[in-house]
């Protein structure tokens, strides 16, 4: 019997409480600069192109193939007059978020510190109707580090 | 004149009924399925069917990079991802006789004892539901666990699947607030441990429940080769991290927590206190900590081991998590085992069951907190 | 014949009996929706949630919200139940809840009728339920179903017992001008006085409690419907509309019992301290009572795990009954000889502090736990 | 069959090991160690393999009462290896015993008369490899579905699926860059 009346005792306690619920869509959480959702890739503002040179490294080294990549010559390289040293560029560059592992291989390999992983709550809101609205192309995959929504330490890492 | 009635040899024919507890069914823990033989209310055997998560993550692994199996690893045991993760770097290490860093280490042992009490807390919550209380004793673990997730969430990234050890040592250094926010969830998870203690340990409705209920005697247990809280609860104090130590584990003090009778509260209370013991290691190891480096000097891009084998143990909070890795040579395993603690452990499932209840058959089901992603693999 | 009613004279009696009978479904349906919302929420802060938050502020259209998308739902049978009794076996769980209102009191004259036989009137009548939980269960061509049928049969009649013998042991008691004894719950909230029964037949009230929680299938007593054993018991196959009639009568077995009990121990519509208050007010302390008992059902249900069959039954039958049957014997006794009140108050409480040590030594000293090992050190 | 051959200097650098005690409880059995990475590794030949193992089990000084582990070693045209994890849990020492399969005769006798843990793992085995084992109890396939009796998914001659949908129009893309 005491050990009954003992477990009421601790419902009373929660009871009296404040609750810890956060309402989820209203109340955001602060997310951890580290945090780790998908991989997009990453905007040189000095040059106005991509970082990514399309060297196919993290598409070698992702566990589950997510990733397609396809290179072009740079038309903004020196050699034809841009201002741009990267002699390749990215073409065209998809990542199937559905079937991506967040593993964070991707940054790890990358020479060119040109992938990162989103930290933004954007990153992590990617609930679609449609499996095939996952696939990101090039455009969406530059946008958020264009609109400059990410944290500073991404390249850190 | 009326005729006398008939004596009947059996008056009823009676017949058991098969129960299908599972594959989906609110405490099976996930796709686990159980075929129950019931007569009335009494199980007479029980026949468990697993199975269903079957995705294959040895071969997936074979066909990988040594670091592109990390990831695998936290698929296979996702509630002790880091334990999980852990036997396999160890096990990469070993072929490839890398050296990891002093700091690197006690990093680790941290981050798997504080996914040992996560995974605790996830267990005395889930329990708590199978015993019967109405979800309260869920919420309450699910939220010191979220306390817990927080920081793993802080530190490698991500609330379930880390992918934080490496071949070497670790991917990225902590936070610099790392040691205060230990200390904070080491608080915060004592105080949870004292509620979940409280709300059920003495209650005399759940000893009703659980003492005496899914007894294993100690030589059962061995010979299934169960391993873990449900071994140690039948009195064998076999513990790899005292006998076998591996990370800095002989550097530590901590007991190793037995019980007396091998029934499904001492399987749950071995856990309450297991986790006390955790708080315990991770307070000397944050006493240890020192700055330092957290990979080796030299670390190649392309991990390459010689040919070999070598099987890696690691005390997960479920039993023993092994890792066997049989390499020919190359940047990729030959084979790769993965040695499941819960498989084992629910190969004892049916001795435990027999002769119970319909509501024991749950409560000693819960009691061995399976994982059917590490059973299935 | 005619009738008063609302201070209106000469009311037709069928006339009557019908507005009187809408009210009662108005107020179940209302009382109902208000005791589901209020349960999700009071167990959401025991569990340090917030509860329902998202229909209408403080989620408190919540309950309408479930009731429409439970009546829009498809009324689904499975194909090997037995139709007649699988849709019967609602109205039989249904009506019975709606009929022990009539002779439920909510202030002083206010109900439907006024029966002599009040109490027997409701306990007979709540009890036909289980009818309907075998009739469910069996139907429904699901053998978690028919586990849970079974249990509640089992459970349904197992305590029923302890719960009209403590019952019986308080309208014993009751004095009236003609001598001691009446089952008119009307009777017994007035006779009570300033003193509730739950003073003085504290036994009883405990008994009356446990056995109340066993009859509405609530934790610890839940095993009929026990999500994690026989996921939702006879109900398992119903949906929509039929499931939501379950559910009523559920709550509304909750909220009668309950008002039983405000009525019987704790003295109903009456002021503790005696004075006579308007009716408005006898309402308010009724309900009041009776969501206090609620209240305490929530508690235990988000405190208490579930008690095992075994158990269940060796409860009630080994030590509730005997218990209320020495509850009668010594009541039996201050009837005929008349003793005092203080008499009957230290019975209780030596009956008391029996069960608290059959609690204490019985249920958690009873299993023999041998050691799994011969001996096996603690910690080594 | 590893890779690693035993070669002449293994028997000296067994002294550390329980070689000898194990040597000496496996009198009348022929059984070959080798010094892996972690544990001593001996391989024991098909016929004498239940007897090796229950006498480690039941030895005095060895007692190997705990069934580690169970599982097999594809190595394609040279035949399986079926590798048993051994521990002690009085002793608390280890051992790895092998035992080689030709591909022409991929049957052994079942570890479960010896440690009952054996067997899941050796259903496991049996349908992951193919190793059929004689006299098990329960011969039903664990994991896989239990009409699937002729493909063992850890050979090495079992391909990985392909990877069936590549991303978006990005297929269709590449094929048209590369022609």
């Amino acid at each position: 019997m005491k050990g009954v009346l003992k477990s009421l005792g601790a419902t009373a306690n929660a009871f009296v409480r404040r609750p810890v619920t956060r309402q989820y869509p209203e109340m955001h959480r602060d997310l951890p600069e580290r945090d780790r959702a998908f991989p997009i890739l990453l905007w040189d503002d000095d040059i106005d192109e991509p970082y990514c040179t399309g060297c196919h490294a993290c598409e070698r080294a992702c566990p589950v193939e997510c990733m397609t990549v396809l290179m072009k010559d740079n038309p903004n390289h020196e050699s034809v007059g841009g201002d741009s040293r990267r002699r390749k560029i990215i073409d065209k560059f998809w990542i199937d978020y559905a079937r991506c592992m967040r593993c964070n291989i991707c940054v790890e390999v990358c020479n060119f510190e040109a992938i990162a992983m989103n930290n933004t709550w954007t990153g992590h809101e990617v609930s679609v109707y449609d499996r095939a609205d996952l696939v990101m192309d090039l455009p969406q995959l530059l946008a958020q580090h264009r609109a400059g929504e990410l944290d500073e330490w991404v390249a850190d890492i | 004149m009326t005729q006398p009635p008939p004596v009947l040899e059996n008056e009823f024919e009676t017949e058991d009924i098969f129960v299908n507890m599972g594959p989906q069914h609110p405490s099976t823990h996930g796709v686990f399925r159980m075929v129950l033989t019931i007569d009335g209310e009494l199980i007479t055997d029980v026949t468990p069917y697993v199975g269903y998560m079957h995705r294959g993550a040895e071969k997936l692994c074979e066909t990988m990079d040594y670091r592109q199996g990390i990831g695998y690893m936290d698929r296979t045991e996702y509630l002790a991802n880091f334990n999980a993760e852990l036997s396999y770097v160890m096990a990469v290490e070993r072929l490839a006789e890398l050296e990891v860093p002093e700091r690197a280490t006690w990093i680790r042992m941290i981050l798997c004892e504080l996914n040992r009490l996560s995974s605790h807390f996830m267990f005395l919550g889930a329990f708590g539901t199978d015993v019967g209380v109405f979800g309260t004793a869920f919420v309450y673990g699910f939220r010191n666990r979220e306390v817990i997730q927080d920081l793993f969430e802080e530190i490698t990234g991500d609330r379930l699947m880390f992918a934080y050890f490496r071949a070497g040592g670790l991917a990225w250094e902590v936070p610099d607030n790392f040691e205060t926010r230990v200390r904070e969830v080491l608080k915060d998870s004592r105080e949870g441990l004292r509620e979940l203690d409280g709300l059920m340990t003495q209650n005399e409705i759940f000893r009703a429940r659980t003492e005496g209920v899914g007894v294993i005697t100690a030589e059962d247990a061995i010979d299934w080769g169960t391993s873990g809280p449900t071994l140690r609860a039948s009195g064998v104090p076999m513990d790899i991290r005292r006998d076998e130590p591996y990370l800095f584990y002989d550097q530590v003090d901590f007991d190793v927590i037995t019980g007396d009778h091998g029934d499904v509260f001492d399987r749950f209370y071995g856990r309450i206190r297991e986790a006390s013991e955790s708080i315990k290691i991770i307070e000397q190891c944050l006493e240890r900590l020192e700055p330092g480096p957290i990979v080796p000097d030299r670390l190649p891009r392309m991990l390459r081991t010689p040919a070999g084998e070598v099987y890696t143990r690691t005390e997960a909070p479920r039993g023993e998590y092994g890792i066997y890795l049989v390499s020919k040579g190359g940047n990729r395993p030959h084979r790769l085992k993965i040695r499941s603690a819960c498989l084992s452990n629910l190969q004892a499932l049916r001795d435990m069951t027999i002769g119970g209840y319909v509501a024991d058959a749950v409560v000693i089901l819960g009691s061995l907190d399976i994982v059917l992603c590490e059973v299935d693999r | 014949m005619n009738v008063g009613l609302f201070g209106i004279e000469n009311v037709n009696i069928w006339v009557d009996a019908v507005i009187r009978l809408q009210l009662i479904v108005i107020l179940m349906t209302v009382v109902v929706m208000g005791l589901i919302y209020g349960e999700r929420k009071i167990i959401g802060r025991f569990q340090r949630r917030l509860g329902p938050m998202r229909t209408g502020p403080f989620g408190i259209l919540q309950s309408l919200a479930d009731a429409l998308k439970l009546v829009g739902k498809e009324d689904l049978r499975p194909r090997g139940a037995d139709p007649w009794v699988f849709e019967l076996a609602v109205y039989f769980v249904f009506v019975p809840v709606f009929m022990a209102f009539v002779a439920v009191p909510f202030a002083f004259d206010w109900n439907v009728r006024v029966l002599e036989l009040g109490l027997f009137y409701v306990v007979a009548i709540s009890s036909i339920n289980i009818v309907g939980w075998v009739m469910a269960g069996w139907a429904s061509d699901n053998r978690y179903a028919m586990l849970g049928a079974l249990r509640a049969a089992a459970q349904g009649i197992s305590y029923e017992l302890p719960l009209i013998l403590s019952l019986i042991a308080v309208s014993m008691v009751v004095s009236t001008d003609a001598g001691r004894g009446s089952l008119d719950l009307g009777v017994i909230v007035a006779e009570q006085g300033h003193i509730p029964y739950i003073v003085w037949q504290p036994l009883a009230f405990a008994i009356f409690y446990v056995a109340m929680l066993a009859e509405l299938n609530r934790t610890p007593f839940d095993i009929p419907v026990g999500e994690s054993e026989v996921v939702g018991g006879p109900f398992v196959e119903y949906s929509g509309i039929r499931w939501s009639m379950f559910f009523l009568a559920e709550y509304a077995g909750l909220f009668i019992l309950s008002l039983v009990g405000a009525a019987v121990f704790l003295g109903g519509w009456a002021w503790p301290l005696g004075e006579e208050v308007g009716p408005v007010w006898q309402l308010l302390l009724t309900a009041g009572k009776a969501l206090l008992l609620i209240f305490s059902v929530f508690w235990v249900r988000v405190t208490m795990p579930r008690m095992r069959i075994d158990q269940l039954m060796g409860f009630s039958w080994k030590v509730l009954l005997p218990m209320s049957f020495a509850l009668i014997l010594v009541n039996g006794l201050i009837l005929v000889y008349d003793w005092p009140d203080v008499v009957l108050l230290a019975s209780n409480v030596v009956g008391l502090i029996a069960l608290y040590l059959i609690i204490d030594r019985g249920i958690t000293r009873r299993r023999v736990r041998p050691p799994a090992r011969a001996g096996a050190a603690t910690t080594a | 069959m590893t890779t690693d051959e035993p070669n002449g200097s293994a028997a000296d650098s067994l002294d550390d090991t329980i070689w000898g005690a194990v040597d000496a409880a496996l009198a009348g059995i022929t059984a070959d160690p080798e010094r892996g990475a972690q544990d001593l590794i001996v391989f024991i030949p098909k016929g004498e393999l239940t007897r090796g193992l229950r006498v480690l089990k039941s030895s005095e000084g060895l007692s190997f009462d705990y069934l580690r582990n169970l599982t097999a070693i594809d190595w394609e045209e040279e035949g399986i290896d079926v590798v048993y994890h051994l521990y002690s849990t009085e002793h608390r020492h280890n051992l790895t015993v092998k035992c080689h399969l030709d591909n022409d005769d991929l049957t052994l006798d079942t570890a479960t008369t010896v440690w009952r843990a054996a067997g899941w793992l050796e259903r496991e085995t049996a349908e992951m490899f193919g190793v059929r084992f004689e006299g098990h109890p329960d011969p039903r396939p664990l994991l896989l579905p239990e009409d699937m009796d002729d493909t063992f998914p850890l050979r090495k001659d079992h391909p990985l699926a392909e990877i069936e949908v590549l991303q978006g129009e990005g297929i269709a893309y590449a094929e048209e860059a590369f022609e």
